[in-house]
């Protein structure tokens, strides 16, 4: 049973106003079409979820979305800060922010807890730091098993309302190959409750199953499924284009001042109708430069039995 | 005498601090670059691990961010952050993580989180990222950083990375392995005594003492015998010019 | 550097009467080769872990090798029960065997727990069964988040001494690719203090790092690499041979009494002084029975940025 | 009318407990036969998985063990099994798990791992595998037995598998879900009530209901309507028969 269908549909179908979401990708494969849709279609008070919230959290802050950021870094990574980020929480600009903080395998393990239903993941962080005192999921149990150590950190579970995350290829029933940095997409898409699965390609379910190892997002977490070329852009997808630095830097530049911030999302955002029109916007010489040469992994045999 | 910035200093100095059979969590940046510096010299089989879970990485240029293909393609291996962060930092499989931040107090406890206080935060940061767990987990950190008042206060505002707590608690009795080896700066070299407390180890060519312990915000203890830093050598400044970072990109 | 010896050496500098042995895989590619190996060299008093003890732990413990096992399910897949394991147990012969009993799950958790240096692992199992009466790594901790549950079952790391794991090739170094079913392979190779792996072909580096989404045992955790081509048989590997069920229903025969159990290891281990050996013991057509036909996985393209 | 045999009739009603969206974890033999034989008549989207780790598998033929290559090759994807476990199962991702065993009793308490006291057992059986979490996590279990006195015993000698305990917890409370839904005999069908007790719900053809109370080791409840068991029809026994056990491995 197909689930294709497009970024407009799948958003306003998926998301309402008030819920938590989390948009993937570790670097890798950051689903910016979805985070365009979402600020496109006016959406307001959402709790947004991410390890780095990167340029896309950046953007829908400044355009109002956002109420609260779940996060564990928060900067534009190899470049500098966030300045959207930053104004929403040191001067309450658009709206004011509240932050749920964790480090990056505090906010990962939560996700796992969630994916997998318990209570609470254990882990070996945040002793000795400040971050128990500031936020009261950081709880300590004690270790049934001896002292060493006698007590252990634990944190409980992050369950989205709706998870997008992307990866190369999929079906059109949503079970997807993923390669390269993988991040916490997985936990996510398995933590959500709805999930929506954008991919650079749909290709036939026999290339999927040919290789069922790597199929990290499987159908029965999907509810849409997108297909959208260079739908990471700035981001980058292994093997099928490159991080396009410079518009990471030009965030850096037009983002100084809030009105500044707003005349790029009417040019990039809310001036164009989807993600053609926004690839239309691109000049090709910028395309052409993110192609990176093909580099084929060994095939595996899986063998016919 | 070769001519050098004080970043290729410190990358010299961080590359020093490398042994071959290391593995290490690696940075963008400076740590990237003394990293790729030491693997090229002294460590041939450093193995660089990046918290986006590319293990072994062999990038064919400079990565732009932890997250960077070129860390990806030819790379030994790519997991998960739950399992990167669990099976590797966790388990004690990283001996040496690289930090930075805002600020270092004497004990090597690392702020990136806030100036100022947290609830109404002067200058919010990053936060922690992976640095927490890097902290807690490796069995050593090397922290890297410009070296003025602001950023070595007696107190930090945020305790986001542990270093050796108050000096009397000890790292083992809260269950952390490691702790901070060296801290690198733009004028000196400090490491740290039993106690946990930072004590200045060497200072950097035509930096006196007096102008590390004026760029530091509480009485700096000095070692028994406080050397001089080693400047880079010709081979060093001709990779990193010419094949590190031939655009200057972190070091101009 | 390279890691590599042959299946007797790895043994001996790895292996200690008395140890905590994993050999692994489920019903995948496990190490039978290094079982036989175990046995020749006549090790005694070893606790041996797996989750299934299969045909491999039924013959080591029939030559008197294991003191203790610990698992989760001990039967003959698909054929019936273990006769040595439960003539060990039933009759304590040839000599007593203690165990260590899990369901599948929590044996699983206990070594994802020892791969990350984890006090302990909750898990939603245990609870209205009987384990936790005989089992005192079976506990329970309060959950500090809430009442839904109040309280669940943890277990705590299982380290073995020494794992055996193969894969379906790796480098010199011992970074291995694996497909088809892993098991708790990954956790367990992770969770040992000293690692031998076997793989059915060693490649070029070029090939492990042209897919290292695949490469599931990095070097890291390797001591010892052996290529033994068929070292999983009568087990099978994906892509290369089928499991010869002929072999494990025979085993079924050959072991109803322990005499005739040691006659099937006079002739199959005993008198072989290797693989090699045995392997040509093996009649032709029963290779040529089990091979699959070739049936690639669609390659990924990692790019070369 | 067809002519069929007692474990045929075991598969064909045991299919009929199969929806087309459920997801079921199958053993091999006769559940492995059932999710087949629904998949090819009334549930074709039923979906696979294995205690191994394959998730939606299509095996080309009859899989000789739970972890046999052909519930791989084809498969939509597989996973560690600390992932199975985890992120399927215990996350409340599978409908319908199947269970067997030893010994059951009214609650629906399974015992597969010893017969006598467990600590010096007269019979060793495999044990849980990953029985005790399908029992636990599953939204409902199927439970398919031959059914004799000493399989349904007043009370197990040990609890495996957990059913509705002693008819007074409750598995909410427990934090179980779902719990035992039908158990699938040679002789009858049974269900259970609202306490969790099991009651006769049909009984085969052929087969009186005091032949079934004579092979059950309690008092059995009978419902309020029990009914004749539906045989299984020309298309079932064919497809059985010619298609997906053809050798008769399963069903000879």
């Amino acid at each position: 049973m197909t689930k294709v269908t497009d970024m407009a549909e799948a958003v306003s179908s998926a998301i309402e106003d008030g819920q938590s979401i989390y948009l993937g990708g570790f670097t890798h494969l950051i689903p910016f079409a979805a985070g365009h849709e979402i600020i496109r279609q006016g959406y307001s008070d959402l709790t947004l979820v991410r390890a780095t919230p990167d340029l896309i959290y950046d953007q829908m802050i400044a355009a109002g979305c956002a109420s609260s950021v779940t996060f564990s870094w928060a900067g534009n990574p190899g470049v500098g800060s966030l300045r959207a980020f930053r104004r929403a929480i040191e001067d309450g600009v658009p709206t004011e922010l509240d932050i749920d903080e964790y480090s990056h395998f505090g906010l990962v393990s939560r996700l796992a807890a969630g994916a997998q239903d318990l209570p609470f993941l254990p882990l070996r962080t945040f002793v000795g730091s400040d971050y128990p005192e500031h936020n009261d999921n950081i709880q300590f149990v004690e270790n049934p098993f001896g002292d060493m150590p006698g007590e252990i950190p634990v944190v409980p579970p992050l369950n989205p309302d709706v998870a997008v995350v992307r990866g190369q290829r999929a079906d059109t029933e949503g079970s997807a190959h993923l390669w390269g940095i993988v991040g916490e997409m997985v936990e996510a898409a398995f933590a959500a409750d709805t999930v929506i699965l954008s991919v650079e390609e749909l290709v036939d379910t026999e290339v999927i199953r040919s290789d069922p190892n790597r199929t990290l997002i499987p159908q029965t977490v999907v509810d849409h499924v997108v297909e959208e070329p260079y739908g990471s852009h700035p981001s980058y997808a292994q093997g099928y284009y490159d991080r396009d630095n410079e518009a990471y830097l030009a965030w850096d530049r037009r983002t100084e001042t809030h009105e500044s911030t707003e005349e790029w999302l009417e040019e990039w955002v809310y001036g164009v109708d989807d993600r053609t029109e926004y690839l239309e916007k691109l000049e090709v010489e910028r395309f052409l430069d993110l192609q990176p040469q093909t580099s084929y992994g060994t095939p595996v045999d899986m063998g016919e039995y | 005498m070769t001519d050098y910035t004080d970043t290729e200093l410190m990358i010299t100095r961080a590359a020093q601090e490398l042994q071959n059979d290391d593995t290490t969590l690696v940075g963008v940046g400076i740590p990237n670059l003394a990293c790729n510096l030491a693997k090229q010299t002294h460590a041939p089989d450093l193995e660089m691990v990046y918290e986006s879970g590319t293990i072994d990485s062999n990038p064919s240029k400079l990565p732009l961010s932890i997250g960077d293909p070129v860390l990806a393609t030819d790379a030994q291996s790519i997991v998960p952050m739950i399992q990167g962060f669990g099976y590797y930092l966790q388990a004690g499989r990283i001996d040496v993580g690289f930090l930075g931040g805002a600020q270092i107090d004497r004990y090597g406890n690392i702020n990136s989180t806030v100036i100022g206080d947290y609830e109404d935060p002067k200058v919010r940061l990053p936060g922690s990222g992976g640095a927490c767990e890097i902290a807690s987990n490796t069995h050593r950190t090397i922290i890297i950083t410009p070296h003025t008042q602001r950023r070595f206060p007696e107190e930090v505002d945020f305790v986001t990375s542990p270093g050796y707590i108050d000096g009397e608690t000890t790292r083992e009795e809260l269950g952390l392995r490691g702790g901070p080896d060296a801290v690198i700066t733009d004028k000196a070299v400090m490491r740290f005594d039993d106690d946990g407390e930072m004590f200045l180890d060497s200072v950097h060519p035509g930096v006196t003492e007096d102008a590390v312990q004026e760029a530091t915000g509480w009485n700096l203890q000095f070692g028994s015998d406080v050397v001089k830093t080693e400047p880079p050598d010709e081979e060093e400044i001709d990779l990193i010019r010419n094949e590190l970072d031939p655009d200057g990109v972190y070091t101009k």
